[in-house]
């Protein structure tokens, strides 16, 4: 669905990312571990069209996505769920869900179908949904933030860092949020510090350092992997 | 009491210039964080391009506005992207420099083209209507009429479509409105058409009550200045009062203060104002 | 490193200028960008023409030698420091006997320095303390507007009121006749029921003020400034129902005023200068049809009295038999006027105070029944 | 430096004299605007205003009040200081673009007021035949010459009182607060009073600016409280470098310079001008001096990268300049 | 008494995000404060470290009332803070943004600064030798030189970190300090904490991560919706039914 081919990124002479292979199929949940500052979120925005690859392929259901824009991009279908939030904190809740649907604004009925479900999956929200989005704690944010995501209908979510800053019981419920959007048929590419509960739901994963991919498997053979637990997992 | 219902008209008039220029002002400013020091500039070239489209190509007003509505969003839409989308990242000062080289260079370019003098803009509403003592012209009605109008549309197309939408999410956050698939190039271009094309309706309105000459812009900007920080820098609601709040400060100041203080009083009016809310009368608040 | 500098070619060409010919340059410094260049260029267009024909005229003769005049402009943007600047400048690249200047800033700014250095200002403004200041090198050109007063008073309270308001343009110009019209009128019995001023560089709408003004009911209004505007408060008194007198303050022109006001209907009952194409002094046919072939505009008093002023300064020196001694030429101001061409003769002036004022004859005109008619100055 | 002080007896121009006299007076200003805005982030435009009431102080003390030059001169900068402190406690509690707007009005209200109060300023007429600086003991100012040496040695002990507090733990402190306010409250640093200093100081350096202006032109309209001054200032320090110690010498020298050279085009010189200005601030976002000092420190930083960080930390010593560099 | 709140509340418009907390921070322990989000624990920090005025109630701080001083004044009298969403000098060095740290415990002003005097001389040095310290001890020493915004996650953390140390402060506030940090890097900064305290700064923490909360901290307040549901020590709080239903959720992991 997604391929990754020979990705770097550069932030000016700075090489973030280094020729990065990576691959995604349908259905899947992928998880790419890394310390911070490893490589992750660039790579999620080179993704999505916010940084441009300065070499390699990327690819989505058999198209470049190279020269694509972002608004382009998520309407291909594939939405980022970013680090750092980027609602729009003057409007609504409600509105910022409506303006996650953007790309579907010709389809009013849909809208009102994906919202509910949105609202089902976070009640919070949905008590809130008349409150300007800045004024949300943390927590009440990232949830607001997966929500615009689900508003898009993607066929690829990418998730970057969604349990930061959680409360332990929303974490679990947030990984349990994903699962559940991922057997309604969402594929997943995440990226997480909290290496243990993604690599439960997971069913690959890359491990980054440095910007490059340092291992890759099936996420009983990180699980198995003792460098991974020590370093990802903890004691 | 003739004279406080006639200079309420009056301040009603020049309110509803003042409203379409600061609205352009803080479409902009809400969305790009640029102060556009060049926006007195679109309002020249608009009276300009009016006027010539009515005398030199026969024209009729209404003809000659959209005309003009047309080409001055267009010089918006090319500010933009020879001067402010590369700046995008520079600090707000930058914009600030470049939007005044751009004002200097429009100001030149106007004299070039049609001389520095004075010129009068012709209207079809020349009439003068007189009603319970009171003096109206046809097109005072018709800035007012007009003005309000254009308002209230703006107004729906902001709130009531998802494309009026994609501007205020942009304005909240760029990459935001990346994410949802929100082409912000072509906001923001379409936030300068907008604002470009409200500056030609502006003076193609009140030309006809003043003159077009090169420096005209600098009669309204500064003001436009002082109604969009009172109204809440990038709040369109505050805008429009804002500049019905300088509009009638200014008639009834002349009439019940002093003529030769009454810009004074506008621009204290604001310095209380800020002095006691810093952030403008219609801020909004989080963020 | 400045000498690929700015020569505003007026006729004079390089090849003459070898064939044992000299040159006389005479310097400019005005407002000739930003919101006053309209009114910097036409002071300039009056002193260009003038240079231009006398040197299709041949020149002038000193002391046995041919001289033409090239007349070098620099914009000042109508600040001081700027036009302080410029003339220095000018002073040194290019040797100017005679600096013109239409604003009173750059004519202060120049009086520092200009008796050490030996220039003189030609100074367009009417603003007396220029040459009543003790400063020996200033040519003041506009006449002194003292003379329009009684005219204009006698004639608007005989025919509409002794109630006056007062709305003209808020420059210092526009102050000082509102000055010195009030002890005037009052002294003719008459009563100054408003009085403020329009500052057309900051008001987008005149109608406010107006409309103060007219509800004292005066029966005459005192308008001036730009002759544009000045038609748009004039055309909005009338909308907002003044029937009264306009008297016009000189600067604005009536000719100029009914392009915006489209006939002189509007401006029935007021009274004010003669229009300079409407004159019937005996430079002004020549004069006007020169003017317009080359601008294509009808001149006003900004570009007739430089162009009068641009040619006392050629008799000036001719008199003097020096074109570097501006002392010499002061000397010889006089001379310079009474040497004057009676074809050049745009406006009357047959004096100069020995202060360096140029004292004209005033043509005073009003409007009735859509028509310009002459009124008898005295 | 040293080309400033020979600079006359190169040239023996006297217009350019004149130019640079008044480029060095305006550079006073601007150094002015430089240590608020750019170490301490907030963009005043009520410059022009400061200026003209520093012009309009000694202008109507000598004029008005037959009061000795330089008298009127040290209360000149008193009056402009004081009046900039009672600004300052109100404008200063508002932040970013309100604060540069807000400013701005504030200097629109000076021109007003100066243009308007006719009875005391004489309004659009101007204030004519303000004196020269009166003599120093021995030493006379009437000439362009010594004029122009008074405003360099003047525009020299400003550079170096603005050299100190740059590299000082004042200069420090408002780059804190440019950085980030919050964080700098947070970390105990008083910011009010901090940019308040900052804000007098500015101010201060306008007013003297202005009355140099005024001693030098000896005549003063209303028009020097336009806000194109501020403009104008502003400009010769953005091209220049904000936030950099030369950067006000800089541009003020450059644009002073191209505005003259452009002199040929005539009326259309602001058609060329314009572009350039523009062109100047897009492809140089940090200014002639700006960017000359981040090539500097780049080529400096690729060849000695960490080992000479570490080194220095190992050091006791640090020195100042490197860290004031920045922005 | 240390530090302490009194009725402490704080409405945001009609919401109350602290409800009347009444709460002792204890001298040269690890306090730690938890709850869901939007519990109102920054708030409760900001109110304390004077960044918004609270609605009613007091902050007492060794006797002395607080309550309503700017945020500069508390910062001098001794307590530091860190943000949530890491707030440093971004275009500064990390030695520059801890030099500044230490300038409310300087006198020196413009004078001083304009004549070069002894005083300023001296207080540099000062201010310089305390950055080089609180670098050692968070353990900076390779990214003195850097630009703040170049930096990893977990140094931007030890960099505020450093900040907060350079006020010398008596007790240092940490919202999230382990947020958006590995396992192993958060490890790291709780040893960093555990530093602090023995060399006798109070450290108050907000944090999420429970396995680290639980080992580390000595003393632990819950809020949820403004208001204090349990207080006390990790073994209490952990086994406290309302804080397992309104917070902690079947398996405290993470
Ligand atoms: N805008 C930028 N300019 C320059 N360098 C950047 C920029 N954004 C990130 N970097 C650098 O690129 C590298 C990778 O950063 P990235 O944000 O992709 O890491 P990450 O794995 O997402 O880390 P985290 O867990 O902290 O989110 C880091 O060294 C970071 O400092
Ligand atoms: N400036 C503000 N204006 C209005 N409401 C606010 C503001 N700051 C916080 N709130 C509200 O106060 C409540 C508490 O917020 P706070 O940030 O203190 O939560 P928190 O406990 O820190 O949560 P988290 O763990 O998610 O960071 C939230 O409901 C939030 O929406
Ligand atoms: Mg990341
Ligand atoms: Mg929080």
């Amino acid at each position: 669905m997604l391929k990754l081919q020979d990705v770097s990124v550069k932030y000016r002479s700075f090489t973030a990312v280094h020729n990065v292979d990576l691959e995604v199929h349908p259905g899947q949940i992928v998880v790419l571990l890394g310390a911070n500052g490893a490589g992750k979120s660039t790579i999620f925005k080179t993704i999505s069209g916010l940084n441009k690859a300065s070499t390699g392929i990327i690819e989505f259901e058999g198209e470049s996505l190279n020269k694509r824009s972002p608004d382009k991009i998520v309407q291909s279908g594939i939405v980022q769920c970013a680090e750092g939030r980027k609602l729009f904190p003057s409007m609504s809740v409600e509105e910022n869900l409506k303006m996650g649907a953007y790309v579907h604004r010709k389809h009013k009925k849909g809208i009102k179908q994906s919202m509910k479900h949105v609202f089902e999956l976070f009640p919070i929200l949905e008590e809130k949904q008349d409150d300007m989005a800045g004024s949300l704690s943390g927590g009440q944010q990232q949830m607001l933030a997966i929500g615009r995501a689900l508003m898009a209908k993607p066929k690829l979510m990418l998730l970057d860092e969604p349990s930061i800053g959680l409360a332990p019981l929303i974490v679990e419920q947030m990984f349990e949020v994903i699962k559940t959007i991922n057997t309604e048929g969402t594929t997943i590419l995440l990226a997480e510090q909290n290496a243990n509960a993604a690599l439960k739901i997971a069913d690959k994963g890359y491990v980054f350092e440095n910007g490059a991919v340092v291992l890759e498997g099936t996420s009983d053979e990180l699980f198995a992997n003792d460098e991974i637990k020590k370093a990802y997992i903890g004691a | 009491m003739e004279i406080l219902v006639q200079q309420l008209f009056n301040g009603l008039t020049i309110g509803s210039v003042y409203a379409l220029v600061a609205l352009g002002l803080t479409l902009v400013y809400g969305i790009l964080h640029i102060p556009n020091f060049a926006h007195g500039a679109l309002y020249m070239m608009g009276g300009y391009i009016t006027l010539m489209m009515m005398v030199q190509y026969g024209l009729h007003y209404w003809l000659a506005i959209l005309v003009s509505v047309i080409v001055v969003g267009l010089i918006g839409v090319l500010m933009e992207r020879l001067v402010f989308y590369p700046l995008r990242h520079a600090p707000p000062i930058h914009d600030k420099i470049a939007a005044i080289g751009i004002l200097l260079f429009l100001e030149a370019f106007a004299q070039y083209i049609w001389g520095a003098d004075y010129q009068t803009m012709p209207t079809p509403y020349g009439q003068v209507i007189q009603l319970f003592g009171l003096t109206f012209t046809m097109q005072r009605l018709l800035i007012i009429i007009a003005a309000i109008t254009v308002m209230v549309l703006l107004y729906l197309f902001l709130k009531k479509t998802y494309t009026g939408a994609s501007i205020i999410a942009m304005s909240q956050d760029r990459d935001g409105a990346n994410l949802v698939g929100i082409n912000t190039n072509r906001v923001a271009m379409l936030t300068f058409l907008i604002s470009g094309g409200l500056a030609a309706i502006a003076s193609s309105l009140a030309a006809p009550i003043n003159l077009v000459f090169p420096g005209m812009g600098q009669l309204v900007i500064l003001k436009a200045f002082v109604i969009i920080i009172l109204g809440g820098m990038g709040s369109i609601p505050g805008a429009i009062i804002g500049g019905y709040i300088l509009g009638f400060s200014e008639s009834l100041g002349a009439t019940y203060i002093s003529n030769d203080y009454k810009d004074i009083i506008a621009f204290i009016l604001l310095v209380v104002i800020l002095s006691v809310k810093p952030t403008g009368l219609f801020a909004k608040g989080g963020h | 490193a400045c000498n690929n500098s700015e020569k505003t070619d007026t006729g004079g060409t390089d090849a003459e200028a070898q064939s044992g010919e000299g040159t006389i340059n005479i310097g400019y410094t005005g407002p000739l960008s930003g919101s006053a260049a309209f009114y910097g260029e036409r002071t300039l267009n009056g002193v260009q023409m003038a240079a231009e024909e006398i040197n299709n005229a041949g020149g002038v003769e000193v002391n046995g030698k041919k001289y033409k005049f090239n007349v070098v402009s620099l914009d000042d943007k109508y600040l001081p420091n700027e036009a302080g600047a410029n003339a220095k400048r000018l002073m040194q690249e290019n040797k100017t006997p005679i600096i013109f200047t239409p604003h009173s800033g750059g004519v202060a700014a120049m009086q520092v320095f200009n008796q050490q250095e030996k220039f003189i200002i030609g100074a367009y403004t009417s603003e007396p303390k220029v040459t009543e200041g003790g400063n020996k090198l200033t040519v003041r050109i506009p006449p002194r507007y003292d003379g329009y007063l009684e005219p204009f008073t006698n004639y608007t309270m005989e025919k509409f009121g002794k109630k006056i308001a007062f709305l003209p343009t808020a420059s210092q110009y526009g102050k000082d006749w509102a000055e010195k019209l009030q002890p005037h009128w009052e002294k003719a019995g008459g009563e100054v029921v408003y009085n403020s001023s329009i500052d057309f560089a900051k008001d987008t709408d005149f109608f406010t003020i107006i409309t103060n003004a007219l509800k004292e009911k005066p029966d005459v209004l005192f308008i001036g400034g730009p002759s544009e505007p000045t038609a748009k408060v004039a055309k909005q008194a009338r909308e907002l129902g003044f029937k009264g007198g306009f008297i016009v303050m000189d600067q604005a022109k009536f000719d100029e005023m009914k392009k915006v006001t489209g006939s002189y209907d509007v401006l029935n009952g007021s009274i004010g200068v003669m229009p300079l194409v409407d004159s019937d002094s005996p430079g002004i046919p020549e004069f006007v049809k020169n003017y317009r072939a080359k601008y294509n505009e009808d001149p006003g008093s900004e570009a007739g009295l430089n162009y009068i002023a641009m040619y006392v300064f050629a008799e000036a020196i001719k008199a003097a038999g020096s074109v570097d001694d501006p002392e010499k030429i002061m000397e010889h101001m006089q001379d310079g006027l009474d040497n004057l061409p009676e074809d050049k003769h745009v406006y009357v002036i047959p004096k100069i105070d020995q202060n360096g004022g140029f004292e004209g004859e005033l043509i005073v005109a009003a409007i009735e029944d859509g028509k310009v008619v002459p009124i008898k100055a005295d | 430096m040293l080309f400033a002080i020979v600079f006359p007896f190169v040239t023996q121009n006297d217009y350019f004299i004149h130019v640079m006299t008044l480029s060095f007076i305006w550079m006073i200003g601007v150094y002015g605007l430089n240590l608020l805005a750019g170490y301490t982030g907030y963009l005043s435009l009520a410059h022009a205003g400061f200026f003209a009431v520093g012009a309009y102080s000694l202008g109507l003390l000598t004029v008005k009040a037959q009061m000795n030059f330089w008298t009127a001169f040290v209360l000149a900068l008193m009056i402009t200081s004081i009046l900039g402190f009672l600004v300052g406690l109100i404008a200063l509690r508002t932040k970013e673009h309100f604060f540069a707007i807000y400013t701005l009005c504030v200097g629109y209200i000076l021109y007003l007021v100066i243009d308007k109060w006719d009875s005391l300023t004489e309004g659009v007429r101007g204030l004519i035949g303000i004196p020269a600086p009166a003599n120093i003991g021995p030493i006379s100012f009437e000439t362009p010459l010594s004029q122009y040496y008074l405003v360099l040695v003047i525009l020299l002990v400003v550079i170096l009182i603005v050299y100190r507090i740059v590299h000082s733990l004042t200069g420090r402190t408002y780059i804190a607060i440019r950085n980030s306010e919050d964080l700098a409250q947070t970390i105990g640093i008083s910011t009010m009073k901090n940019k308040l200093e900052a804000f007098v100081l500015s101010t201060f350096f306008a007013g003297l600016s202005g009355a140099l202006y005024a001693s030098f032109i000896r005549f003063i309209g209303p028009d020097i409280g336009n806000i194109v001054i501020t403009f104008d200032l502003l400009t010769y320090l953005l091209i220049g470098g904000i936030g950099t110690l030369s950067g006000p010498i800089v541009g003020t020298v450059l644009v002073v310079w191209i505005s003259q050279q452009l002199q040929f085009l005539q009326d259309y010189r602001m058609l060329i001008f314009g572009p350039i200005l523009t062109l100047l601030v897009i492809f140089y976002p940090r200014g002639i001096a700006g960017s000359i000092a981040g090539w500097n420190a780049r080529r400096a930083e690729k060849k000695l990268a960490q080992a000479q960080l570490d080194e220095r930390f190992s050091q006791r010593a640090i020195t100042a300049e490197n860290q004031v560099k920045e922005g | 008494m240390f530090l302490e709140t009194k009725n402490l509340t704080k409405k945001f418009g009609g919401l109350t995000a602290v409800n009347s907390v009444d709460f002792t921070v204890e001298k040269g322990k690890i306090n730690a404060i938890i709850g869901p989000n939007g519990a109102g624990k920054s708030t409760f920090f900001n109110l304390i470290s004077g960044f918004h005025p609270p609605s009613s109630g007091s902050i007492i701080l060794k006797g002395q009332d607080i309550t309503n001083m700017p945020s500069n004044k508390i910062a001098e009298l001794g307590i530091a803070r860190t943000f949530q969403t890491t707030n440093l000098f971004e275009q500064s060095t990390v030695l520059d943004n801890v030099f500044v740290g230490h300038r409310l415990r300087t006198k020196s002003n413009l004078l001083d600064a304009v004549l070069r005097s002894k005083r300023l001389k001296r207080e540099e040095e000062q201010c310089r030798e305390k950055a080089l310290e609180v670098i050692r001890f968070t353990g900076l020493e390779k990214v003195a030189g850097k630009l703040v915004g170049s930096l990893t996650q977990e140094e931007k953390k030890r960099t505020a970190f450093a900040l907060a140390l350079a006020t010398e402060p008596e007790i240092v506030f940490l919202d999230e300090p382990a947020a958006g940090v590995n396992p192993d890097e958060t490890e790291g900064l709780a040893q960093l904490m555990k530093k602090m305290v023995d060399s006798g700064i109070t450290v108050c923490l907000i944090e999420h991560k429970m396995q680290m909360i639980m080992k580390l901290a000595d003393k632990i307040m819950v809020l949820n919706y403004g208001e204090k549901i349990a207080e006390g020590t990790p073994e209490e709080i952990r086994n406290d039914s309302n804080v397992i239903k309104a917070y902690l959720g079947g398996s405290a992991s993470a």
